[in-house]
C-alpha cells in the first residue's frame, strides 16, 4: 500500500503511526510537524526521521516557524504546496492525517 | 458496472474531549443515505475501526446524556451496529487497557440490532487499511 | 489530472488547517486538478459570512472565492452549520450546504482523500 | 462568598469547555459566588444568536440565559467574534462584548481564576 | 502556594506539571483527565496518580464516559460541580489548566 | 489604596497549531489599557512566561507573513517587549532544543524597544507563579 502520513503536531509518538507496516509510506511533515525535522532534543533526532519511510516537510510551514528549509535534517525533503500537489497524485494512494 | 468503494473510518482519539470521534460516527452512518448522490448501482462500504486511545469510545455505559444532555458515543455506536455497519475494536489496545468483551459496546441486541463487534488484532485493521479505498483518520 | 477530495474538520482561527486546505487546493487547481472541500464540525466556521479581517486571523473569503471561480467545490455539513447557529442566509456565496453523505460520495468520486480531522 | 472568574478560550462544539464553565458555574452561584464568564478566541461561539438544537451537540443557550438573570456576567471579546463574523446584532441577548482589557480586569477583581486554554 | 492543577487530557505527562515543587498541590481530573484515575495501561497505574498532591475527579466527567466512580483509584476524591466549587473556594488559591 | 496585581502568563503550547500563544500574547499587551475597567491607582502587571515547547514561540526570523499573511508570533513578542512587558523564555527548554541567545527574539530594537527578554531557569519561573495573584496557563 502506498501510504501518506500527514504529522501535523510536535509530539513525541502515536501508536497507530508506530505499528504501520508498509512498502511505501511516506511521512509529510506539515504545521507544528516541521520541527520534528529542525530540531534535536537534547541532541537527539527525533524518532520519525529513522522510519523506514520517505519523509517531507512543507516548506511554507517550516518557514513560518523561523526555520531554515537549508538546515533540516538531511533525510528531508522540503516541498511547497506545487511539489506537495506532485507527491499527493504521484507518489501516494492513501492518507492519514495524525 | 456497479462499483463498491469501501471506506475506512479510523478512530484514534478518545471521546468527548474533541468532536472527532462523533463526527466518524455521523459520517460512517451517513452511508446509508449516499447512494441518492451516486450512479445507479454504485455504493460506499464503510467500516469503523477504533485504534490506540479512540477503543475509549467503546466503553459500556457511558452517562453523557445524563450528565450533560448529549448522545453518547455508546448511542452512536450502537447506531451503527443496528445499521448493519462492520465495527471493529482494537484488541492490543483494548488488552492495554485492561478492557474485556464485558467493558465494551459488543452489540445492539437492546435496540434491536443482529450485527455483533469485532475484537480483532492491530494486524487485521492493517489488513482494512489495504483493503480501503480511502481511510478517513479522526 | 485528478480528483481531491479535502474534509476539513477543523476550527477556522487558531488552527491553520483551513489554510493548508485552501493553500493546497489552489496549488492543484493551478495544476489542472478538481478539487472538493467538505466542511465539517467547527471548519464551517469558514462558510459564515461577514468575517472581518484582522492581520492576526487567516482571513480565507476572499481567496476562497476565487477558487470556486475557477471550480473549487466547496459544501459545508447543513448539521454542523446550524447547530452553530450559521443559516443558509448566513452562508458565504458559492458555498453549499449539504448532509454528510455527500462527503461520502464525495470520497467515492475521487482520486485521493486528505481527511483532516483533530482540532 | 467569592468571586470567580473563568476565562473560557475553546471552541463551542466538540470540546466540552463551555459546558464545563457553565455548570461549575451554575453550582458557584446557587452557593453564593458572582461569577464572570470570559469568552475569546472560538469559545466566541457560545454568543452566537440562533444556535439550532441538537441532542448530539451542547446546546447551552437556554441555560445561559437562566444564569444571567440570575446573576451570571457573560462577555465575548469583541475582535474575537468580529473575526469570526459574529456582529454585535447576532449576540445572543445579555451577552456583553468587550474588548482584552475587561478580562484582565475581571481577573483583578477576582478572588479565584480559571483560565481554560488550550483546543 | 495553594495550587490547583486541572488536567483534561489523557496524555502520559506534561514537563510543566512535572516541574512544579509546592507544598499545596491539587490535581483536579476533569474531562479526558479522568482516566489517569480509571485506567492502569498494562496493569500500571498513570504517573499523575504518584505525585506528592491530592487528587480529585469530577463526577460527571466519570460517569459520562462509562466509568464508575467507585472503582477508581483509592486515592482519588470524586466531587461534583457542587464539591469542585468548594475546592476551589477552600482548598486553592491559584490554578492552572493543562 | 493602589493595589497593582501580579498576572502571569505561562505559555506552554507552541505557535500557530492552535491560537493558544497568540490570545495569550494579544491579551498581555491588552494590559496598557485595563486601567479603563479599574479604580483610580489599581493597576495589572502582567508577566508573560515561555516554557516547555511553548519556548518554539520565540525562534527568530518567523516568517508567516510572508506563507499566510498573518502576523507572526515573533511581531507579538515584539510589541511585549516595546510596550515594556516582563518576557521570560525558559532556560531548560531552550537548552533542550539547543537555541540560544542568538536563536530567540531577545529584544525589539528594531521597532524602538529597550525591554530584553530574560532566559531564566524553571525554578525563577515558579517563582514567578508564586508572585502572581493569577496565573493563566495557555
Amino acid at each position: 500500500m502506498k501510504l501518506g502520513v500527514f504529522v501535523n503536531q510536535y509530539t513525541k509518538t502515536n501508536s497507530t503511526l508506530d505499528r504501520i507496516k508498509t512498502d511505501n509510506l511516506g511521512i509529510i511533515l506539515v504545521q507544528n510537524g516541521v520541527y520534528h525535522a529542525a530540531l534535536k532534543e537534547n541532541g537527539k533526532d527525533s524518532d520519525i526521521l529513522s522510519k523506514a519511510a520517505k519523509v517531507y516537510a512543507l516548506s511554507e510551514d517550516v518557514i513560518s516557524r523561523g526555520l531554515s528549509p537549508d538546515k533540516l535534517d538531511k533525510k528531508v525533503t522540503v516541498v511547497d504546496y506545487n511539489g506537495l500537489v506532485d507527491v499527493i497524485f504521484n507518489d501516494y494512494e492513501k492518507f492519514i492525517w495524525l | 458496472m456497479a462499483t463498491i468503494k469501501k471506506l475506512l473510518f479510523l478512530v484514534d482519539k478518545p471521546p468527548y474531549k474533541s468532536e472527532n470521534s462523533r463526527l466518524a460516527l455521523t459520517h460512517a452512518i451517513a452511508s446509508q443515505t449516499v447512494e441518492i448522490h451516486l450512479e445507479d448501482e454504485d455504493n460506499v462500504e464503510p467500516v469503523l475501526a477504533f485504534v490506540g486511545d479512540g477503543v475509549l469510545n467503546c466503553i459500556k455505559g457511558q452517562k453523557a446524556l445524563d450528565a450533560y444532555g448529549i448522545t453518547s458515543l455508546e448511542a452512536h455506536i450502537k447506531n451503527a451496529l443496528l445499521l448493519d455497519l462492520k465495527v471493529i475494536f482494537c484488541k492490543e489496545d483494548l488488552d492495554k487497557f485492561g478492557l474485556t468483551e464485558d467493558n465494551v459496546i459488543m452489540d445492539a441486541e437492546d435496540i434491536g440490532g443482529d450485527m455483533i463487534a469485532n475484537i480483532l488484532p492491530f494486524a487485521d485493521i492493517l489488513g482494512e487499511m489495504e483493503a480501503a479505498d480511502h481511510i478517513l483518520h479522526f | 489530472m485528478g480528483k481531491l477530495a479535502i474534509g476539513c474538520f477543523s476550527s477556522l482561527v487558531g488552527s491553520m488547517s483551513l489554510d493548508f486546505a485552501i493553500k493546497l487546493s489552489e496549488a492543484a487547481i493551478k495544476k489542472g486538478h478538481q478539487v472538493d472541500i467538505w466542511l465539517s464540525g467547527n471548519a464551517t466556521m469558514l462558510s459564515k459570512k461577514g468575517q472581518r479581517k484582522f492581520q492576526d486571523y487567516s482571513s480565507l473569503e476572499a481567496k476562497t472565492k476565487d477558487l470556486i471561480s475557477q471550480g473549487l467545490n466547496v459544501t459545508a455539513c447543513e448539521a454542523c452549520a446550524e447547530s452553530r447557529g450559521y443559516h443558509k442566509e448566513d452562508t458565504l456565496e458559492g458555498f453549499n450546504r449539504k448532509s454528510m453523505d455527500y462527503y461520502l460520495a464525495s470520497c467515492f468520486n475521487s482520486d485521493r482523500v486528505i481527511h483532516i480531522g483533530g482540532e
